[in-house]
This record gives C-alpha cells, structure tokens and sequence, in this order.
C-alpha cells in the first residue's frame, strides 16, 4: 500500500465522516466548520488525482468565499444558539431509510459495471494544470464561460431585488 | 485508484448529502447539504476526467480536460446559487424570524 | 444565436433602463420592443439571415427545431408582455430589473432549445432557474412568495445536484459531453442507465411531471400570479424542449430502456394533475395543477420519440403557451382568484369572458382550437410509437376530467349570477386578449401556418 | 286505365273524402250537413261497390295497381287494390251495412255538440276507408295498413266519450290488445317476406309450394294471433266487451258487423296456408269453439244489453274461427255476412232502446217494451231469431252449414258447438224477453218518455231486420235444395286453391238433415223457455253465487290478465324507474364522477406543503423507479 | 357547392347573430337564416342534383393527410334536410319564447347547425371529429344557460359524458387512421383497411361507445333524461331531433363499413343491449309522470331500434333507418312543441296534474294525436315506414342466428310504446279538466301551423315513402357493401 493508497483511503475517511458530521450536528456552526473539514478532504483528493487548478478553487471559492458567506448569514441570524427545532424521529428514520435505499440500489446498480476495473491516473496527467485548463477554457470554452457571465449578471442582478429593503 | 472507488465514495457523499437534505429542518444546513451533493458530483467527474484521460491517451491528449472545466462551471454556478439562496433565506427571516423548513407550509393541498 | 446575444444585451439594456429611466411607459415600451426585436431577429435567423456569425464550437446548434421553438418562445413572451407587463408593475418597485431577468431567462431558453453539450443544457437550466427563484420571491412583503421562492430555491439545488450526478455518470460510462457523440454501444451500462435516469428525474421535476411535481403547485400558487403566468407556460415548455432534445438527441439510442419510466412518469402525471385539479377552489392553484396535467400530456411526446412528438411539441408549446397566458392575463384583473370570483364574469365582460373561453377550450383540448390539435399530435405520435394503446386511452379519459375543471370557470362566467366583483380594463387590453383567442383558433384550423416553418 | 276496376280507387276515396271534409269542417258545418256528408259519401261507396260486384260476379276481378309505396332491394310493396269475389262481397257488408249505420247515426247522435257531431262522423268515415283498404289490400302490408287503421278508429271510437276516464281505459284496452296481435300479424308479414321477398297475394299463394311446412305453420299461427286480437278470439278478446263504452251505432258497425270480422276475412283470404297447415287448423278450431263456449256462458249472466250482444259477438266469432278450422271457409264468410246483418241490427236496436230510455243499459230495469216500441220490437226479435238460427232465418243457414262441417270434421267439436248454439238461443231470448217482454221495470220518469224512435233509427232496423231474414237464402244447403248454394258457388274462384287439395268428404243427407232438424227443435224449445221464463222476471236483490258469479264476473279473467301480466308490468316498471335508472345505473355513472371527486380531495393530501416530504416522495420514487428499472424490468 | 353552403350559411349567420342587440331582429335573421339553409338543402336535392355540386374538397391539413372534404350523399342529404326542415321549425315554434340574451341563443344554435351539418357532410374523419366537437359545444352552452333549476349539473354530466365518448372515438379514429397505407383521414382510405380481427374489436368499442353515448344506447343512456328535463325546449330539440343522429350516422358511416369483422362479432352484443334498451326505457316511460321525461325515454326506445337494424346489416333495415332517422327527428320535435305548449300553459309537465285538454285545447289535442301515432308508428305516419321496414331488415338479417329473437323482443316494444303513449294521451288530454286546465286556451297560430306542416310531412313521408327512400338506396347499398364480412368469413 503506497502513499497513494493510505492518502485515499485518509482523504476518503475524512471526507465522509465530515459529511456526516455535517448532517448529524446540531449546531449550525458546526456544522459548517465540518462542511469546510468535507470540502479541504475534497480538495486533497483533487490534488491526489493532479486537478490541482480545482483543488485551488475549491478551497477559495467553496471553503473560502461559499463557507464565509453561510457563516455569515448564521451569525447575522445569530443561530448560534442550539435553536433548531428537530424534526420527529420517525422523519428522520424514514429519511435515512430513503437515502439508505437510494445507496443500496445504486450501489448494487454499479457495483458490476464494466469500468469497474479502469483506473484513475493519480499524481500524473498534466490536463488538471492551471495551464492546460486555462488554454481550454479561453478558447475552445469561451462561449460557455461567457455565458456563465450572463448566469453572474442575473444573479446578482436578483441578489440586489431580493435584498434590498423597500 | 480503481474507479470503482471513487465511484463508491462520491455516490456515498451524495446520498449522505440527500439523506442531510431530508433529515433536518434547518434551511442553511439543508442548504449545505446539497452543496455535499455538488461536491460529491465534482469528485467523480474529476475522477472519470483522469480516467479517460488515461484511457483516451494515445488518442486524444487532452482528453479528460471537459470534466474538470465542468467542475469549474459547477462550482461557479454554486456560488452563484447561493448568493441567491442566501439572500432568499436572508428575506425570509426578516419576515419570518425563522428558517424552519417545517415553517414553510402556507401553501398546501 | 443572434437571439442569444441580443437577449443578454437586452438584460442588461434593461438593468440600466431601471436605473436611469425612471418612467415607467417607457421601461415598458422598451420591453416590449426588445421583446420584439428578439422575434423579429430570431425569425430572421429562421430565413437565413443571420447578423452575427459565432462559431459555436459544437456547444449549440440552431437547427430550425431549436429557432422554431425560440420564435414560439419570444412570441409567447412578446404576448405575455402586451398583457401583462402593467400588472408585473404592481408587484414591486424594480420593473426593469424585473424585464431584465426575463431576458436572462430567454437566453437559458435559448441556450436550453439549442444545446448540444450537457454543459450548455445545465448552464442554460441554472440562468432559466436562478433568475425565477428570484421572480417568485418578488412580492417580499407576502410570506406566501417568500415561502414559495425558498421551496423551489431548495428543491431547485435539490433537484440540480440530481442532474449533475446524472451527468457525471454518463461522463464516466461515455466520456463526452456532446449528445452527439454519446455512445452507448450495444447494451447499454448500468452507468449510463442510472445517469440517464437520474438525468430524466431531474428534467422530470424541471417539467414538473410527477412524482416529481410537487413544488408545482406551492410555487405556483404562492408567486406573484404575473411571475406564475410566466413560469407556467414559457418557461415549462422550454424546459420539455430541453427535455425532449437530451432525450431525443443524447440517449435516443437507448430510448428502449426510458421507454417505460417515462410511460409510468406520463401516467402518473396525468392522474395526479387532472385528478388533484378538481377538488381545487382556487383558479389560480387550479391553473398549477393543470400545467402539471398538461406536462403529462406533453411527456407523450417524449416518450413517442419521433418526428410527429417533435412537432407536436412545438404547437403544444404555443398553444398551450398562450391559452395559459390569456387565462392569467384575465386572472390578474380579478380581485381574488376564487372560482365564485367569476361568476357572472360573462354579463360584465363579455368580450374577456368570450376569450377566455376560447382559452379555456383549448386547454381542455376542444377542436377549432390550437389545444386540440396539439393534443391530437400528442396522441397520434404515442400511438405510431406502438404499444401504448393503455397509455393513450388514459390520457383521453384524464382530458375529459380535465374538462371537468376547466369548465368549471366556464360555468361560473356565464352561468353562475356574480354580485359584479368590477373589474376595469383598458380596450387595448381587450383586443389584444381576442388577438390571442383569434390565434389559437387560427391555429387550430391551421397548424400548418406554424408547422411548416419546421421543414422547408 | 285499361279496366274499370282501376277506379275502385275511388270506394275508399269517398270515405276518405267525408272524413277530411267533416273533420275539418267539425266546427264550420251544420249537423245536417255533417249528418248528409257523412252518409253520402258511404252511398257513393255502395253504389260503386254495387257496381264493382255487378263487375266481378261478371267474372272481372283485377289488381289496381297505383303507385310503389315501398320499394327496397329485391322487395318490392307496391299500393295496389286487388278486387275479386270475397273483396267485392265484404265491400257490399261494409258500404251497405256502413250506410245503414250512418243513417242510424244521423239520429242517434244528433243531441252531441255539433263539433263532437263532426268529430264523429269523421271518425266513422275513416273507419270505414280503413276498412275498405283492409280488405282491399293486394298485399298484406295494404291489409296491414286497414288493419291497424281500423284498430284506430276503434281506439278513437271506444274513446269518443273522452271525459268519461274508464271509456278511454276502455279504449286504450282495445287498442294494445289488437297491437299484439297486429305484432304477430307483422312477423308473419316479414317471414313472408324473408321466404318469398314478396308480400302481394298473388304472388305468395303461388308460390307457397316454396315454403315448408314449419314455415307456413309458423306463419298461420302468427297470422292468426293476429287475428285473435282483432276478431277477439281467445286470448285477446277481452277488449270487446270493454268495447261497448263507444255509441251504440260504434258498436253496431265496427264491433259487430265489420271490423271483428276482419281476422276472418284475413284468413278466408289466404285459405291456402291455412288449408296446407293442418296444426294450425285444429287450433283454430279448438281455440274458436272455445271463445264461442266461454263467451256464450258469460253471456248468459250479463245483465247489460250491450255486454250480451258484444259476448254474443264474441261467440259467434268463435263460431266463425271454428269454421275457418274445420276449413269450411265459405261457411265462414257466409256467417260473417248474416252476422253482419242480424248483430247490427240487434246493436242498432238495443241502441234505439237505450236511446228511448236515455243511456239506460240495464236489463234488469227494463221490460215491456214491446208497446212502446213496435218497430224496434220487431226487428229485434227477427234478430234473435235469426242469431238464435231458428230455421228459415238467415242465421240457422250460416250457423248450420258451419255445424255441418264441423260434425264432418269431428264430432265431438259438433257436440260442443251445438251446445253453444243453444246457449245462444237462451240467453238471446233471455235478453228479448227482459228486454221488450213483462211490465217496465225502469223509473216513472223514464216511462213517461218512452217512444218510438224515428224514422232515421227505424228504417235501417227494417232494412236490416229483412236483410236478417231473407240474407240466409243465397246459401241454401245443399241438402235442402242442392245446387242452391249460391255464395258457394260465387266465392268458389277464391277458394279454388283450397278446394284442390281438401279431401272432400260428404256427409249422409240423411244424418245431416236429422241432425239440423234435431237441433232446430231444440233451439226452439230453449227460447220457448227462455221466453216464458224470462217474461215474468222480477228483479232480486240477491247476489249471485257459485257458478252464476263466476259467470258474472266474465270468469274473472280480466282480473286474472291484471295479476299477472299488467301489474307486474307496472311493478317492473316503477322498480325500473325507481331503482334500476336511479339507484343503479345512473348512480354508477355519477359514482365514476363523485369518485374522482373523492380521490381528488384524497390525493391533495400528498401535496402537505412541506418541503422535506416532497423531497422524501421524490427520492422514494427514484429508488422505486431504479429498482424498477434495474431489477424489475426484463 | 352546396355542402360548403349548408355549412357555412349557418356558421357565418350564427357569428353574425352575437352581434346583434335586439332580440326580434336576432330572431328574424336566425329564422331568415335557417330557411336560406333549408332552401340550399331542398336545391341540393332537386335542381343541383348534379354530382359536380354536391362534393367539394380541397386541402387542408395536408401533413396529417386530412382535407377539407365535404360530400351531400344519401344519407348526408336525408340528415342534412333533416336540420335544415327543424331548424325554421324550432324557431317558428319557439318564436315567442323569451330568451335572456336571444342574440347568443341564436348564434348557438345556428353555430350548432352548422357543425351538424358537417357531421353528416364529412368525409374525412379528422374533419369528422371536428364538426362532432362543434355541435356540442354550442350546445353545451344553450343547454347550461337557458333551462331548468339543475341545468348546470346536468348538462355537465352529459358534456362530460359525451366528451369521453368522443375522445375514446378520437384514439380510434387515430388508430385507423396510423393504419391506413398512406396515412389519410380520407373516409375512402378507411373503409380500403383490413385489420384483423381482435384489433378491430378493440377500435370497434372504442368508437361504439362515443356513438352509444350519443344515442344513447343502454346502459349509457342516463343523462338524456336528466338534461332533456333540465334543458330549454329549442335545445332539447336539437338535442332529440338532430344530434342523437349523430350517433346513428356515425355508426352507419363510420362503423360499419370501416370495421366490418367487429361489427359482424359484436353485432348481436350490441344489439342486445340495444334491444334491452328499448324494452327498459319504454317500460319506464309506462311509469313516468313527467312529459319530457317520457319522451325522453321513448325516444331511446326508438333509437335503439335503429340501432339493431343497423347491426342487422340488411338493405330493408338500412334503409328503414334512414328514413327513420328522418321521421324520428321530425316527429319528436313535434312532441317537443306540444310539450311545451303544455308546460307554457300549466307551469307543470307532470301528467297526473293534467288532463280533460281535448275539451279546452282541440286544435293542439287533435295535432297531438297524430302526432303520438306518428311516434307509435302507425300505418300512413312516416314512421311505420321506418319501423316496417327495420323489424323486416332485423328479421330478414342473415348475419345473426337471432334474427327472429331479436325481432321478437324488440317488436314488444311497439306493444309498449302503445301503452304509454295512448296512457299520456288519456291522462293529459281526456278526461274532466281539473281546475288547473279548465281556463285552458287553445294554441297560438304559428304553432298550430308548424305543427299541421309537421303534420302533413308525417302523412306525406307515410303515404309516399319510396321518394325518400329513392335518396339513400345508393348510399345504403355503398355502405352495405363495404360492411360486407363475406371476406373476412372466407378467411376464417
């Protein structure tokens, strides 16, 4: 088992444990710190599989921008507090059940497939480097990236309807 | 790593990210909880982005290049989403003073 | 193309517009002439003249399905304005900046029309989502718009994380975005199958078929009702375009293996919408269900997978489009949105009362109207798919019960006396509302008039 | 135009003609001028059919045909007149025994409101044009159409008193009965035709060599169904006794001398089916002789003048059918003709004598009418004398030669017939004898204002009264005066197809002529008796018992057809209507409505407002659609 | 040119009737209409005879493969006399009728002539379907605004109903139409398919009960009464004397010929529950007490008569029903009238409160009568000619093992008709007049003169049938051909 492996299996322990951790916190702080904790084990797989471009962004817009924006809004709420009302258990044990079977059945769907034996190529490939990236989507990606302005504009567009006081 | 693995992983992100999205009442985690979603979604295309990379290699060079630019695209959407989700949520708790899904339930039937 | 970039502009003309112009006939005038120019431009394009040549790197392609559809698209929209566009007025402070996010929502609608790259069909789905999540939260003081807009914003993202595991699936069984390139060889992966169908849930809920449906009817209900008519009509066949060109284009080839789903997502669509649009008192929740029992309808030509559900879809598009937009315009002018509202409807307006009517029997599919014939495509292309004799009798039977609510209205206008509940509009008004009725008639004798535009 | 009977066209236009005038002119013209039109018109009829017979006892008998009046495919209805020997005879009772009637009418209804007066004649013109197309009829579907015609008159007839509700019940009574018959009467037309693809007389006899046996015995039977409802033959004749709520002449005409003997002529007229289905015959005799037996003993306890004629009708009827079973067809139209003269005249002068005691119909409160009314005296005992078939009489010539030809037939059914002869010399005589014998036993008042009728009444009682005596001689039995026998002779062509293949056979003239004195001798010793006991009647207020109840009460069959066929009819209906249409049915079809409804406000619940349920529904249908889609589906 | 004419002369008069404010010249020009329709119709049936002015055609949806397609053959020229005789008859007769709005109320019914006579012009079946739609429609809406208390409901019950029915129709028309060779709507194409036969069986009843519900035939029958109890007289008239033609026709044009193996292995299913229609509803009717309602039931007794004959498949039959079709539309509109009259007059339809008429109201009583013989089919009235010539089509059909049987049974309804129809006469017009009838009056002129034409065309078609029964036999002997099973028996 070489550094690869114990990093994956690492990453992938973190990763998933800290999604649960997200989703069985109480406390909303917390459970964005966690969220954070999910998104920095996303991006050591990231690096792990060389997209080091996106493993960059993930952390400055997700954990950075996205993260500081949701605690934010917390904090402005004052939610601090342990104030969410739960929902009642049988909910939530239905809830799990669904997801539970919803794992089940796509696991049992993919388990067999024919690719199951393909590799993806870590710590090698160049395609993940800011500068393949950045070639690609200044050219070939150009109209799609233009319109992710358009898909900017009205955002923000609709941030300032939505927040603006009457 | 084999794919299979990451296959394993992301769908197990995702259904943890559904199964927060249906378990708690709480907007901003419910929120959260479909960004694990995306997160997951980002993972596996990277993931399958490496793999035809590797596959596609003789063939085409820069094969693979797509899935991450589309992982770019996903997150700029999210953040785009967000802003607007938040502002919404923002709204409704100035109205409401709460952010109870369990809240959101005028309009019914 | 050219209705892409001149709708963006447009956006952001409009965004300007708010700021800088302050009176309101003329952000209105400017609507509706960008609304204008988008058609005339976009009709242009159909005949072959085209201002700007972009070359689209295979992310999008303007066959005369994709034009065809935008220009039924624009027209709806440019209908929706000439009717609508002063109550929209009423619903906040931000005309333009509301004008402007209907102008992104056409780019989506075009870039949604048009795709061939799974990242043009999510892009051009978020810009047509966003953009709403906003309009229905407009009304901010109203706790029903907030609530409404905060249901789809959850649902929506809920729904968009589905659609992107779908993609992300059928990336890895067919390592390509473009539709056309997918290949799926001879038996399909189980890979491909679950993205395909994660992908089919995601644009089910888009489409609100159900069981996937269920954020129609609160959202609907709960925007403010000019916002709804857009929603409604608009922007919900842009998204079965969508819908029908991934599936046409992209997993066509293993169209044997959603052949079922979608029959049964068809079914249920149709039982639920028609079913649960009965027992509603409210015109307005009313019209919601029956958008969804319309989807139900417009799924036959999903599932029919041929050339008549193609154009089938663009005159149920339009015909539905408009019907539904005239039954709000008049809803919009009622004081609340009861069924007992109406009645008496007839004695007061009669001209509104007949149009409406005319709307009102196009939904139910009645013939001389535009909804019979694209109900009647709809039909005829489920049974040349074959082996759906079941399904199609089921969609007749759900269609008389859908008469059964639309009527409804109907019975209140003429044959129900009303205490007067006095409503003002201006002739304008009028004339464009028979327009409309005229059209669909026109339409309904002659789809060709529409249709023809597909081939030559 | 190239024979002269092209024009007995004109035979039942004049009746048509009458009927449109006085119908239409109800209200305008006079009575005298309704009364002179109504009667006229019958003459023009008369003189014509007068003419008509002159014609065909010259051996000119013709089809007239006028126009296609339905032509489908290979059948082809066209209205034409057939006039031959039997025709021409029934047009002679029809016109002559019709204008006799008219003219009694002319009186006998002259206290109506002139537009009722008008309504009447009317009526009694299109009766008898009816008639004449019934029996003029080339094809059965002409005959069809006289048939139910006059089904109709008799309807509007029976019910020309239309503010007396049980004369309308009366009425409808008559009119539903000989519609089931007239339903087998059309099935026999369309097996007919479904056999031959023709329904013309001429056609079908000459083809009935086509035809098997089951056919035509099928069709015999329905024919005569159809014939026991209009001639009132067992089970169908319960409509005639109702039938007497019509004015006296109504009764005279249509529900004695003409219409009733419609199924007669029916049958006379296709003898040959008749004659090539024996099974039929012998039911056609037993069921004949049977009416004749049971209506001769309800006849024996009426009381109502008008209910013993009509029960007398009803028997000689039967006599008649018995005849037309035993294949004695001449026999029959013989009995139909002296009917015809002695029951109108009998009807008429009971009619003359409820006219003098003012709708008085009760024998009981009769009697001794003998010296107030001479002229109607006399013609009514001519009458019974000539029903009762005292010898020499026209009735002892017809009833005779129809015993004879039972007695060759079977013996046993001459035992029986004769009885009922008998009856019918009792209770006739028992009528005459309450009726004009003893002391009056009606009110003062009604005494005070007995009288003669007038001349208009009179004079046709005469004439009929010496048609009733004098009209047995064209048919003197061949015993008594052989070759004499004119009618047979006369009516020989008609029933020439028959008379081929009967297996002739003679009785002894010895036996026969034993046999008719033996019976005369006891026909008169009944009236004898009949006379002297009836003559000194005095009225009880006892009720009757035992056997003379049952009788009294017609054997209660009527009641019996309410139990169980009309009221359960009515039953069925109102469960029909109460229970299956609204509770079953119709609620069926509502339920498939209110259950929409119901699953309607049942489904909302689904839509619970919540935003995690619907996140939670969502992802339930997506596992259950992937289990569907990956280990479900084939 | 003169099917476009009989089309569009009502449908233009009908527009042009909404817009007219005063209610007598709406009714002059809705009158003046409908007797411009009825003089085309009786040109087109003597002096443009000629072929060349009696089928138009030309192109209309031409992708689908449907054309505006338009022929007057026998039986359109029977149906189509048939709405243009009753359309001056229903408006003289309802000429002082008061009518809310009576511009819309003409404009509906003109509207709905004109898509009745497209029914029965069409010979395209998209085309078809179209006009079958726009007859009803109009009539939905006479039907929910001029009537009853329970109008509304009602008339929805039967909208909806007969919504179904035509829809089913319309997945069946679909069905043929996918199997015709080059996919054409065109009438000639459909009679030209061969499906086997379980497929036709299946198409059979999905067009069958559009038809049987539009008849009605039992069981689908339970809306007539209802709405022709709750409906405003003019409409009930086009309702009984017209559009249940629809159905008779739609099976005779579009049913038989086109699925003639279906229909000859249906044949004695539907025509049982025909005939068990007929016996029920006439001994409903003996029980009835309201009018309308027994006309109502005893016009599906005669309808499923016509229904049987249909399935009998033989020419006598057919043409029965033709003409039949003719008279049952003339002589229930007569019933109509005289009807109304009554409830006009009394305020009440029930016939236990009525009676003693004849005395008050001869001139209507005597019209009545004939009229009532008429509908009992009576020797001389039209009717018996219809009548005659189906129970000889029924009985003589050689398709069936059960002629006689059905024969029989359904000859016990002429029995029955006898009963109740003589049983209303004697209720409502003989007899005492009670208090309510003693100050009867008898009827206004045009009614009396519309009835007496009615009158006189129920003799005339009595006596002189073979004139009418000269228009259909080419047609009857047309569709008797392409319903011909000997093909399909052959196969077997």
């Amino acid at each position: 088992m070489g550094i690869t492996q114990i990093l994956f299996w690492f990453l992938s322990a973190l990763v998933l444990v800290s999604a649960i951790m997200v989703v069985i916190n109480r406390h909303p702080v917390y459970s964005v710190i966690w969220l954070i904790v999910t998104f920095f084990g996303i991006s050591g797989h990231y690096i792990l599989l060389n997209a080091q471009f996106l493993a960059v962004v993930n952390i400055i817009v997700y954990a950075g921008a996205i993260m500081v924006l949701f605690l934010f809004v917390i904090m402005l709420m004052n939610l601090n507090k342990d104030m969410e009302p739960q929902k009642s258990k049988w909910l939530k044990l239905v809830g799990a059940i669904a997801g539970g079977c919803l794992l089940l059945v796509l696991i049992a769907a993919l388990k067999d497939i024919d690719i199951k034996d393909q590799v993806a190529e870590t710590n090698t490939g160049e395609i993940g480097l800011i500068e393949n990236l950045g070639t690609v989507l200044f050219t070939k990606y150009v109209i799609p990236f233009e319109i992710s302005s358009i898909l900017f504009l009205s955002a923000m567009v609709g941030a300032v309807i939505i927040g603006k006081k009457e | 790593m084999p794919i299979n693995y990451y296959i394993i992983l992301s769908i197990t992100l995702f259904v943890i990210g559904i199964v927060g999205v249906l378990t708690r009442r709480n907007t901003i985690i419910v929120f959260m909880c479909i960004e694990i979603m995306l997160n997951a979604v980002n993972l596996l295309l990277v993931a399958f982005s490496k793999m035809h990379h590797l596959n596609q290699l003789a063939t085409n060079p820069t094969a693979g290049t797509e899935a991450q630019l589309f992982v770019f695209f996903i997150m700029v959407v999210a953040a785009a989403e967000v802003s607007v989700g938040l502002a919404i949520i923002v709204m409704l708790f100035r109205n409401t003073h709460s952010i109870d899904v369990n809240f959101l339930n005028r309009l019914k039937h | 193309m050219n209705a892409l970039i001149i709708s963006a502009v447009f956006g952001v003309i409009m965004m300007f517009t708010g700021i800088f112009v302050k009176q309101k006939p003329v952000q209105h005038t400017m609507a509706i002439i960008g609304v204008a120019l988008l058609l005339l431009i976009n009709i242009l394009e159909m005949n072959g003249i085209v201002f700007f040549k972009v070359n689209t790197e295979g992310f999008m392609l303007f066959d005369r399905f994709a034009l065809l559809f935008n220009s039924v698209a624009f027209g709806s929209t440019l209908v929706y304005f000439l009717l609508s566009a002063r109550d929209m007025e009423k619903v906040g402070h931000y005309f333009a900046d509301y004008v402007a996010l209907i102008f992104f929502i056409l780019c989506g609608i075009v870039l949604v029309a048009s795709f061939q790259s799974l990242l043009i069909l999510f892009l051009g789905i978020e810009i047509i989502s966003i953009p709403l999540y906003i309009l229905t939260g407009t009304s901010k003081r109203n706790l029903k718009s907030n609530e409404a807009s905060l249901k789809y914003l959850l649902m929506g993202a809920f729904s968009t994380g589905i659609m992107l595991m779908g993609i992300a699936l059928i990336y890895g069984a067919t390592g390509t975005f473009t539709t056309r390139y997918m290949n799926f060889g001879e038996g399909p992966s189980a890979l491909a199958i679950a993205g395909m169908l994660l992908m089919f849930f995601s644009m089910a809920f888009k489409v609100s078929a159900a069981p996937f449906h269920f954020w129609t009817p609160d959202v609907y209900d709960g925007s403010p009702t000019v916002f709804t008519s857009f929603m409604a009509t608009i922007v919900k066949v842009a998204a079965f375009v969508g819908f029908i060109r991934l599936f046409y284009d992209a997993f066509g080839s293993i169209h044997e293996d959603w052949k079922l789903v979608a029959a049964i997502i068809a079914a249920c669509t149709l039982l639920i919408g028609n079913i649960t649009a009965v027992f509603q008192q409210s015109v307005k929740r009313m019209l919601a269900y029956s958008s969804i029992s319309q989807a139900g309808f417009m799924l036959l030509a999903l599932l029919a997978f041929n050339a008549t559900g193609k154009e089938g879809i663009i005159l149920y598009a339009a015909a539905y489009s408009l019907a539904t937009i005239g039954t709000f315009a008049i809803l919009l002018k009622m004081n609340d949105h009861s069924f007992e509202s109406f009645n008496g409807f007839a004695r007061q307006q009669p001209l509104l009362a007949g149009a409406n009517v005319v709307f009102l029997l196009s939904l139910s599919g009645i013939p001389l109207t535009a909804g019979f014939l694209a109900k009647f495509y709809m039909l005829k292309a489920t049974l040349e798919a074959g082996g759906l004799m079941w399904l199609v009798i089921l969609a007749v039977i759900m269609a008389a019960v859908s008469v059964y609510y639309y009527f409804r209205l109907i019975q209140a206008m003429y044959f129900k006396e009303g205490d007067g509940n006095a409503i003002e509009v201006s002739s304008g008004f009028k004339i464009m509302l028979v327009a409309v009725a005229a059209l669909l008639i026109i339409l309904g004798i002659f789809p060709n008039l529409l249709l023809n535009w597909l081939y030559f | 135009m190239n024979n002269v009977l092209d024009l007995v066209w004109l035979i039942p236009f004049f009746p048509l003609l009458g009927f449109l005038v006085n119908g239409l002119g109800r209200k305008s013209l006079s009575k005298t001028a309704i009364g002179f039109i109504g009667s006229a018109v019958i003459l023009a009829s008369f003189a014509i059919s007068l003419f008509v017979f002159m014609e065909v006892n010259n051996g000119n008998t013709h089809v007239a045909h006028y126009f296609n009046f339905i032509s489908v495919g290979k059948l082809n209805i066209p209205f034409a007149f057939q006039v031959d020997q039997l025709t021409a005879l029934f047009l002679l009772i029809i016109t002559g025994v019709g204008f006799l009637i008219h003219v009694y009418s002319t009186s006998y209804m002259h206290d109506e409101p002139t537009d009722h007066y008008g309504r009447y004649f009317s009526y009694l013109n299109l009766f008898v044009f009816s008639m004449l197309l019934l029996v003029m009829g080339s094809n059965l579907v002409i005959m069809f159409i006289g048939w139910e015609g006059v089904g109709l008159c008799s309807y509007l007839l029976i019910g020309y008193w239309f503010k007396k509700p049980e004369y309308n019940k009366a009425a409808n009574k008559a009119f539903v009965m000989n519609r089931i018959g007239d339903l087998a009467f059309l099935i026999a037309i369309f097996w007919i035709i479904a056999k031959l693809d023709t329904t013309t007389f001429s056609e079908i006899f000459s083809q009935v060599d086509k035809l098997s046996q089951a056919d035509i015995t099928a069709i015999t039977i329905l024919l005569f169904i159809g014939a026991t409802g209009k001639s009132a033959q067992i089970p169908l004749y319960t409509w005639l006794p109702d039938a007497m709520a019509g004015p006296t002449p109504v009764s005279a005409l249509i529900h004695a001398a003409t219409m009733v003997t419609a199924g007669v002529y029916m049958i006379a007229r296709s003898n040959i089916l008749y004659t090539m289905a024996s099974t039929t015959q012998d039911i056609i005799a037993i069921i004949g002789l049977a009416t004749a037996v049971l209506a001769a003993t309800i006849a024996l306890k009426q009381n109502d003048i008008k209910k013993v004629l009509a029960y007398s009708t009803v028997s000689q009827l039967g006599f008649m059918f018995l005849a037309l079973g035993v294949g004695a067809y001449t026999a029959a139209v013989f009995h139909v003709m002296t009917h015809a003269f002695f029951k109108a005249l009998l009807f008429l002068g009971a009619g003359s004598v409820i006219h003098a005691l003012h709708n008085e119909q009760d024998i009981r409160n009769m009697g001794g009418l003998r010296k107030y009314m001479p002229v109607t005296h006399i013609t009514f005992l001519l009458g019974c004398l000539a029903i009762a078939g005292v010898p020499g009489f026209s009735g002892f010539f017809s009833k005779d030669e129809i015993l004879a030809n039972t007695f060759m037939s079977n013996p046993v059914l001459y035992v029986i017939a004769a009885l009922t002869a008998l009856m019918t010399a009792f209770y006739m005589f028992r009528l005459y004898a309450l009726t004009f014998l003893g002391k009056f036993r009606g009110t003062a008042n009604q005494e005070s204002h007995l009288h003669e009728s007038p001349s208009a009444i009179t004079i046709p009682l005469i004439i009929l009264a010496i048609l009733s005596v004098i009209g047995g001689f064209i048919g003197i039995p061949e015993v008594l005066a052989p070759g004499a026998h004119w009618l047979h002779d006369f009516l020989a062509p008609v029933f020439a197809q028959s008379t081929a293949i009967q297996t002739p056979h003679h009785a002894d003239h010895t036996q026969e002529l034993m046999m008719m004195g033996g019976l005369s001798v006891l026909i008169i010793t009944v009236i004898i008796w009949a006379w002297s006991r009836f003559s000194k009647y005095q009225p009880t207020a006892e009720p009757e018992t035992g056997i003379g109840k049952v009788l009294e009460n017609k054997w209660y069959v009527d009641e019996l057809y309410d139990t169980i066929i009309v009221n359960p009819l009515h039953r069925f209906g109102a469960f029909l209507n109460n229970s299956l249409e609204r509770s079953g049915i119709d609620a069926l079809v509502n339920g498939v409505g209110k259950a929409v409804h119901y699953s309607s406000r049942q489904v909302r619940w689904l839509q619970s407002g919540q935003t995690g349920n619907y996140i939670l529904l969502m992802v339930v249908s997506m596992v259950l659609l992937f289990v569907l889609q990956f280990f479900l589906k084939k | 040119m003169v099917p476009v004419l009989l089309i569009l002369i009502p449908l233009l008069a009908g527009i042009v009737s909404f817009f007219i404010s005063n209610e007598k010249t709406a009714r002059s020009w809705a009158l003046l209409a409908s007797l411009i329709t009825l003089l085309v119709s009786i040109f087109g049936l003597t002096v443009l005879k000629d072929p060349s002015n009696l089928a138009f055609e030309t192109s209309w949806l031409g992708s689908l493969g449907s054309s505006f397609s338009v022929k007057l053959d026998g039986m359109g020229q029977i149906l189509c006399l048939l709405t243009a005789v009753s359309y001056p008859i229903i408006f003289i007769s309802t000429w002082h009728a008061p009518f809310n709005k009576a511009n819309n109320f003409f404009g509906l019914m003109l509207l709905a002539q004109a898509g009745l006579m497209g029914v029965f012009l069409s010979m395209d079946a998209l085309l078809f379907y179209f006009f079958w739609e726009l007859a009803l429609i109009p009539v939905y809406f006479l039907c929910s605004q001029w009537g009853g208390e329970r109008r509304i409901a009602v008339t929805f019950k039967f909208f909806i109903y007969t919504f179904i029915g035509s829809l089913l129709m319309l997945v069946g028309i679909l069905y043929l139409y996918s199997q015709t060779p080059g996919s054409s709507f065109a009438i000639a194409d459909f009679y030209n398919i061969n499906l086997p036969n379980n497929v036709q069986s299946r198409i059979f009843w999905l067009m069958f009960i559009a038809f049987a519900i539009k008849m009605p035939i039992f069981p689908f029958h339970t809306w007539q009464p209802d709405t022709y109890e709750q409906t405003n007289y003019a409409t009930t008239m086009v309702l009984s004397g017209i559009m249940v033609k629809m159905g008779v026709f739609g099976l005779i044009r579009w049913l038989l010929p086109v699925l003639p193996a279906a229909s000859y292995a249906w044949g004695d299913t539907v025509s049982t529950l025909a005939i068990i229609g007929m016996i029920y509803a006439s001994l409903i009717a003996i029980r009835q007490n309201d009018l309308k309602r027994l006309v109502a039931y005893s016009s599906i007794a005669h309808i499923g008569l016509m229904c049987v004959a249909i399935f009998a498949e033989t020419e006598s039959g057919m043409q029965g029903v033709m003409i039949q079709m003719f008279n049952h539309g003339i002589n229930i509109i007569a019933l109509w009238i005289v009807v109304e009259i009554i409830e006009r007059q009394f305020g009440t339809r029930k016939i236990s409160e009525l009676g003693g008429l004849a005395k008050k109201m001869p001139a209507l009583s005597i019209l009545m009568m004939v009229v009532a013989l008429a509908n009992i089919a009576l020797p001389l009235t039209n009717s018996f000619i219809g009548e005659f010539l189906m129970f000889n089509g029924i009985f003589g059909s050689t398709i069936t093992k059960y002629n006689v049987v059905f024969m029989v049974c359904a000859g016990i309804t002429i029995i029955l008709a006898a009963i109740y129809t003589l049983n209303m006469i004697r209720r409502v017009f003989y007899g005492e007049a009670n208090e309510l009838t003693a100050n009867a009056v008898d009827i206004r002129t045009n009614e009396k003169w519309i009835l007496v034409a009615v009158v006189v065309l129920i003799f005339v078609l009595g006596v002189y049938p073979q004139s009418m029964l000269d228009i259909s036999s080419e047609t009857v002997n047309g569709i008797l051909k392409e319903a011909d099973i000997t093909p399909y028996l052959i196969g077997k």
